[in-house]
């Protein structure tokens, strides 16, 4: 693919610009994870009809400025009883995970940090580090809750894995690549184009639609367990496990598993929205198109996404552990099996 | 109490620059406070009001967290017996500096009604673990918390890392 | 096999039941009373802090006997006839006790009200005061005394004076015993 | 049934064992038992057919100066009648029989009335502090008790 | 402590790797200071060991050492969650004792003001109960309710939690101008949050999935464990005070006694007891609607006893039907003004006991929502 960096264009292939074009997710997540922070507690706060942070700057919107302020003054603690380097490193491995994952979005027609052909099987790669570094820290903290957190997390993590790995298969079954950039770029058009819509195509994808979006919706539900969300968390369910995985640690490195839970959650929302939103393409056709358009309709989708996250997170209640494997072995993968055949059947008749 | 406890530091000085940084670390602090609620008895059922929509505790900046290293301050809201006192005392251990006590009621603050005759009850919390703000109440309005953590946001402001700061009036 | 279906139709529409009724209490007008700016009105008999208006105590105790908390002290001197500063109480009677020493430990009361439904002269009454955190438990010891040292040492040398004289002219003692009364209810 | 005809029957079936029937206004009549033939007389009131007192509403200890009583609060929820029974043992050695088998809500009563009064509840599975600590010293609610000073280095008294 | 320790012996023969966690006595969900210890197998709880007396404030010593009047500020303070209910059976213990008749107005306003800290009650308890589910949006509704009420009894009484509002032959203080009308506005509240609720958590299936054919508690059980309250009856008990030994005037009113019915799961477990409170909330509404039509607008409420209460020599058992289950006082009068003995009889001490019963066999999560249903409060249960 062409794959056009306009950074790589405009600075020419340096040192200076290679940095630059890493860092700018970085900056991306960074800033994200403030707002993501603040709409989860004004979300939250709105949903219970209360008021949410109010008194840090105006309407409260400096709020997680002041956590990252605070959040870096605290002290760091090892517990004595630690594994001190596995615990040190948990953390970092957490926010690798989920920050490696950002190399392959497509934020815009123009901008992809590494538009490599295997986008979609690299994300899933990279996602599954988190599970190495989630059992690591619960294990080296060695608090019985954080450990029991750990191994459900690890359990649910694996298990949710292959419905998405399904609902993702379909679409790339559909779309014939793996390269993001290339999924976007067939679904460019008005909106009825998008995968979840069964992609661009005349009236006789009509029978598929139902089945496109089924997947969309599985892939929605396991990445609400791959994220740790509700009805998903019981890895970190304050009523049972304390704080899970994440028990024992403080400080910076707390924040470090803060922002990577962020982070995942724009990575999973971002995959929805380039496989079946159509990502960074506008909804109504050639209205709005554009490079930098590509970027407001790539992160508002990826945000509206977010924010349903947060949206199920404030109604439902968590599922038990159990439950969590029955939805996840019995129910979503022969569901997902049932809509690639589905789709593979559509392709095939094409 | 560490970095922070350097309110008798004997030079002044610091700054413009160290000032403002510190003035922002402060800011940071104070309007960002995760507690460990520490619900006891019954004014921990007006704590549970006091998060509810009428009242919002969370306009404050505060996170309720589970887990001790994780919060910035402990707020102690309810009768503490001897059964429980070491509890407090190796959960107020586990918190990460810098960290905060609010005493919340009359039986935290010293026994309370129990300071008599509770041969079970310790008679203020404040034997086993430094306290920062004392709410009085029996308990406490939900508001009269509100009152209590405005108090510490504003002791934390204060607080020097850097340069040395005035003692705040109301606490000489 | 159509329980199965069941169940997984029973999850997704009762989750989007669940989602719409959330959704629409995200734009219904909030409930917050946000605290220092705007206040709740409290209803006048609010039991808050104590506040206890000397002009109108006698001294008579009855609120630290009432108190289940033993949180309130009272001592008490007796006027002597002669003391310069001849008060006239609320009622039109003369005072009867100096009230020496009134401290109420706020840090043990359990305000419940008790001591204001036995005060003959409803000097001690609950206000809707709940604004007084602090950073020191001595500061929650309130004490409501108008009397300063001088003048309590005063009046004790007045009345020990009276005293002396009185057991000068009455030496078999039928007057009244001379003593200070300190009322404490632990003694009692 | 009334209190009166279940003493009446009792005093048949187990003579002496059934010392006492109180029905002075205004205390709720009671019948005074032996402690030897309280699990005997206990199993007859909750299984024969004329009582059924399947629900023990409470059981309370008390310190009587040179006795200790513990009394029991019966009820039966198929004929809704009540019953009051009293066992009172000496002070310097309370040993009265357990009816935590019987009931099983008596366990927990039983071991709140051990831990404040000190009473001895023979055959009980179980029978540790349940209110204070497992190394408190004394029974606290006792005519006598006097708090400790120190308890693991914290002032006991204001 | 190995005495503490009561393993069967089927259990402590398997060779398998257990891990024992000592659930609180800080923990999120132990709704106040329990400590469970609790050994699982994997998830499987296969023994829990409750230790109670994390909050064992000596009331039972208290109340020797104080008059009768002064005992009720103690007596608010057993289950403050609702006071109001608390105060009462040790009122009526004390107006048995000393052959006091209450006026009809007194009995009217009790009535009303127990059952509306008994609608408090209940809400506190499902919202907490969803709490330990995961549901958090629930409990802040219920919670905006309770304030509502929680206004009206501040009105009322003074104060918002711990109200000391009955006495001995009487009130403290009379109904305030507009208190029908505030109550009635309540009864609509609550109605249409509970509709809310409903779908919002009660008939959700993941709820469902979680509660039902959990923490299964037998009649026959409950009642040998002395189970009382929602507790015994979401086992399909129907036994309520207020029907079974009307005290005061509950036989004027016209309610039902919800009892688990097995709509959903089976009946006596989790889901049941939950629904049965959610169902007395309902109950408790038209109670209320009715006594407000009834209630006399003349009428003192003040006590017409001596300030200093000496009932004669006597012991009484009095019990009355809380939102938790059955409050008994068991009072011992010497004849002086300080009572010689007082037993409170917890409903949630004695429905706590039955934890290690029910809960064996369930997971770890489970646990903690079989400890939500039974809705203790430690204060009533450490005394």
């Amino acid at each position: 693919m062409e794959n056009v960096n306009f950074l790589y264009d405009l600075l020419g292939k340096n040192v200076i610009s290679v940095l630059l074009i890493v860092s700018l997710p970085l900056m991306f997540v960074l800033v994200y994870a403030l707002i993501a922070i603040l709409a989860e507690l004004k979300v939250s706060a709105w949903i219970q009809e209360r008021l949410g942070p109010m008194r840090t700057g105006p309407w409260g919107i400096l709020q997680p400025i002041a956590e990252v302020v605070k959040l870096i003054q605290k002290e760091d603690i090892t517990p004595d009883r630690s594994s001190k380097l596995l615990y040190n490193l948990a953390p970092f491995i957490i926010f690798t995970g989920a920050y490696a994952a950002f190399a392959v979005i497509p934020f815009s027609e123009y901008f992809v940090p590494a538009g490599i052909n295997l986008g979609l099987f690299y994300i899933f790669a990279v996602g599954s580090i988190s599970a190495i570094g989630i059992v690591m820290g619960g294990w080296a903290s060695n608090n019985k809750y954080s450990l029991m957190g750990a191994m459900r997390s690890v359990a649910q993590l694996i298990s949710y894995e292959i419905p998405a790995a399904m609902a993702v298969l379909s679409i790339v079954v559909l779309a014939s690549t793996m390269n993001m950039q290339e999924i976007n770029k067939i679904q460019s058009g008005w909106f009825w184009n998008w995968f979840i819509f069964g992609g661009p195509g005349t009236l006789a994808k009509l029978w598929v639609i139902p089945f496109t979006l089924g997947l969309g919706l599985i892939y929605f539900i396991s990445s609400l367990a791959e994220t740790n969300r509700v009805p998903f968390d019981i890895p970190e369910g304050e009523s049972e496990l304390v704080a899970g995985f994440h028990t024992e640690y403080s400080g910076m490195k707390f924040a470090m598993f803060f922002f990577a839970e962020y982070a995942n959650m724009f990575v999973v929302a971002a995959v929805l929205t380039t496989i079946f939103l159509g990502g960074w393409n506008s909804p109504f056709g050639d209205f709005m198109q554009g490079p930098f358009w590509g970027v407001f309709w790539f992160v508002s989708k990826a945000f509206t996404v977010v924010l349903v996250q947060i949206w199920i997170r404030w109604t439902l209640p968590r599922f038990r552990v159990d439950q969590l494997m029955y939805i996840g072995w019995k129910v979503l993968l022969p569901l997902s099996f049932i809509c690639f055949m589905a789709v593979s059947l559509y392709v095939m008749l094409k | 109490m560490g970095l922070l406890d350097r309110l008798d530091d004997p030079y002044e000085g610091g700054g413009i620059i160290l000032g403002k940084v510190e003035d922002l670390l402060n800011w940071g602090r104070s309007k960002s406070d995760w507690y460990l609620h520490f619900g006891l008895a019954c004014c921990a059922i007006e704590f549970m009001a006091m998060n509810a929509s009428h009242f919002d505790f969370m306009r404050f900046g505060t996170i309720p967290r589970t887990s001790p290293r994780q919060a910035d301050f402990i707020m102690v809201t309810g009768t503490v017996t001897f059964k429980m006192a070491d509890r407090i005392k190796i959960l107020y251990e586990q918190m990460a500096e810098p960290k905060y006590v609010i005493s919340v009621g009359s039986c935290s603050n010293c026994g309370g009604p129990y300071w008599e005759h509770g041969y079970h009850v310790l008679k203020g919390v404040d034997r086993i673990i430094p306290v920062d703000v004392y709410i009085p109440g029996c308990p406490p309005r939900p508001e009269a918390f509100e009152e209590g953590m405005m108090l510490l946001q504003k002791k934390i402001s204060h607080q020097a890392i850097f340069n040395k700061r005035k003692r705040l009036e109301s606490e000489v | 096999m159509i329980q199965y279906i069941k169940n997984i139709w029973a999850g997704l529409s009762s989750t989007f039941i669940g989602m719409r009724i959330t959704w629409k209490h995200l734009f219904v007008k909030k409930v917050t009373i946000q605290y220092p700016d705007e206040r709740f009105k409290l209803p006048e008999k609010a039991r808050n802090r104590l506040y206890l208006e000397m002009s109108r105590c006698n001294g008579c105790n009855s609120c630290a006997i009432a108190c289940p908390v033993n949180c309130i002290t009272v001592e008490t001197i007796r006027v002597s006839p002669d003391d310069p500063h001849q008060e006239v109480h609320y009622n039109g009677k003369d005072r009867k006790l100096w009230v020496s020493r009134y401290d109420i430990d706020f840090a043990k009361c359990c305000y419940c009200g008790l001591c204001t439904a036995v005060c003959p002269s409803e000097a001690i009454q609950h206000t809707t005061e709940y604004e007084y955190s602090v950073y020191n438990r001595e500061s929650l010891l309130y004490k409501f005394q108008t009397l300063t040292p001088e003048q309590v040492k005063e009046k004790e040398r007045l009345l020990a004076e009276f005293r002396a004289i009185e057991k000068v002219c009455h030496p078999e003692g039928d007057a009244k015993p001379a003593e200070k009364k300190v009322v404490d209810k632990k003694t009692e | 049934m009334l209190p009166n005809e279940i003493y009446d029957t009792l005093k048949t079936e187990f003579g002496d064992a059934v010392i006492e029937y109180n029905d002075q206004q205004p205390t709720d009549s009671f019948i005074l038992i032996g402690a030897d033939n309280l699990f005997d007389i206990c199993h007859t009131l909750r299984d024969k057919d004329a009582f059924l007192f399947d629900y023990l509403m409470c059981l309370t200890a008390m310190d009587l100066g040179e006795n200790v009583g513990v009394v029991y609060h019966l009820y039966s929820m198929t004929h809704k009648h009540r019953l009051v029974l009293k066992v009172t043992a000496p002070k310097t050695d309370p040993k009265i029989p357990s009816v935590e088998m019987i009931w099983r809500t008596a366990d927990w009563h039983e071991r709140e009335a051990f831990d404040l009064i000190g009473v001895n509840f023979e055959g009980h599975r179980n029978l540790i502090r349940i209110l204070c600590p497992y190394d408190w010293e004394g029974h606290a609610l006792r005519k006598d008790y006097v708090a400790p000073e120190y308890y693991h280095n914290m002032k006991v008294s204001y | 402590m190995s005495d503490i320790k009561r393993l069967d012996l089927e259990y402590s023969q398997l060779e398998s790797d257990r891990m024992r966690i000592n659930v609180g006595p800080q923990h999120p969900s132990t709704h106040g200071v329990l400590r469970l210890e609790v050994e699982v197998d994997g998830e499987i709880v296969t023994e829990v060991v409750p230790h109670l007396g994390y909050l064992h404030r000596c009331f039972e010593k208290h109340c020797e050492k104080m008059t009768y009047l002064q005992v009720i500020p103690y007596i608010d303070r057993l289950d403050y969650i609702s006071a109001m209910n608390n105060e009462w059976p040790y009122v009526m213990a004390l107006e048995k004792l000393m052959d006091i008749k209450v006026t009809d107005k007194v009995e009217y306003i009790r009535v009303i003001m127990a059952e509306l800290n008994r609608i408090a009650n209940h809400q506190i308890a499902v919202a907490t109960f969803g709490l330990d589910a995961g549901a958090f949006t629930p409990f802040l509704f219920f919670f905006r309710d309770r304030e509502y009420i929680i206004w009206i009894l501040e009105k009322m009484s003074g104060a918002r939690l711990l109200y000391n509002y009955f006495r001995v032959g009487g009130l403290a203080a009379d109904v305030y101008p507009g208190f029908k009308e505030d109550c009635l506005n309540i009864v609509k509240q609550v109605r249409k949050t509970n509709a809310e609720v409903m779908d919002l958590l009660i008939y959700n299936k993941i709820f469902i999935q979680r509660s039902a054919n959990v923490g299964i508690l037998t009649p026959e059980v409950a009642i040998n464990f002395a189970c009382s309250g929602p507790v015994l009856r979401g086992s399909g008990v129907k036994f309520d005070l207020r029907k079974d030994e009307p005290y005061s005037i509950y036989d004027r009113f016209d309610f039902d006694i919800p009892v688990g019915t097995g709509e959903v799961g089976v009946v006596g477990d989790c889901w049941n007891r939950n629904m049965v409170r959610v169902n007395e909330m309902e109950q408790s509404c038209r109670i209320i609607e009715q006594a407000i039509a009834q209630m006399p607008d003349e009428g003192d409420v003040k006590a017409l006893v001596p300030k200093r209460i000496k009932p004669p020599k006597g012991e009484v058992y009095m019990r009355a039907e809380n939102p938790k289950g059955e409050l008994g006082f068991y009072i011992v009068s010497n004849g002086t003004d300080k009572p010689e003995r007082i037993k409170a009889r917890g409903a949630s001490f004695v429905n706590l006991s039955v934890i290690p019963e029910i809960s064996k066999g369930y997971m770890f999560a489970d646990l903690i929502l079989i400890l939500g249903s039974i809705d203790i409060v430690l204060g009533e249960v450490d005394r």
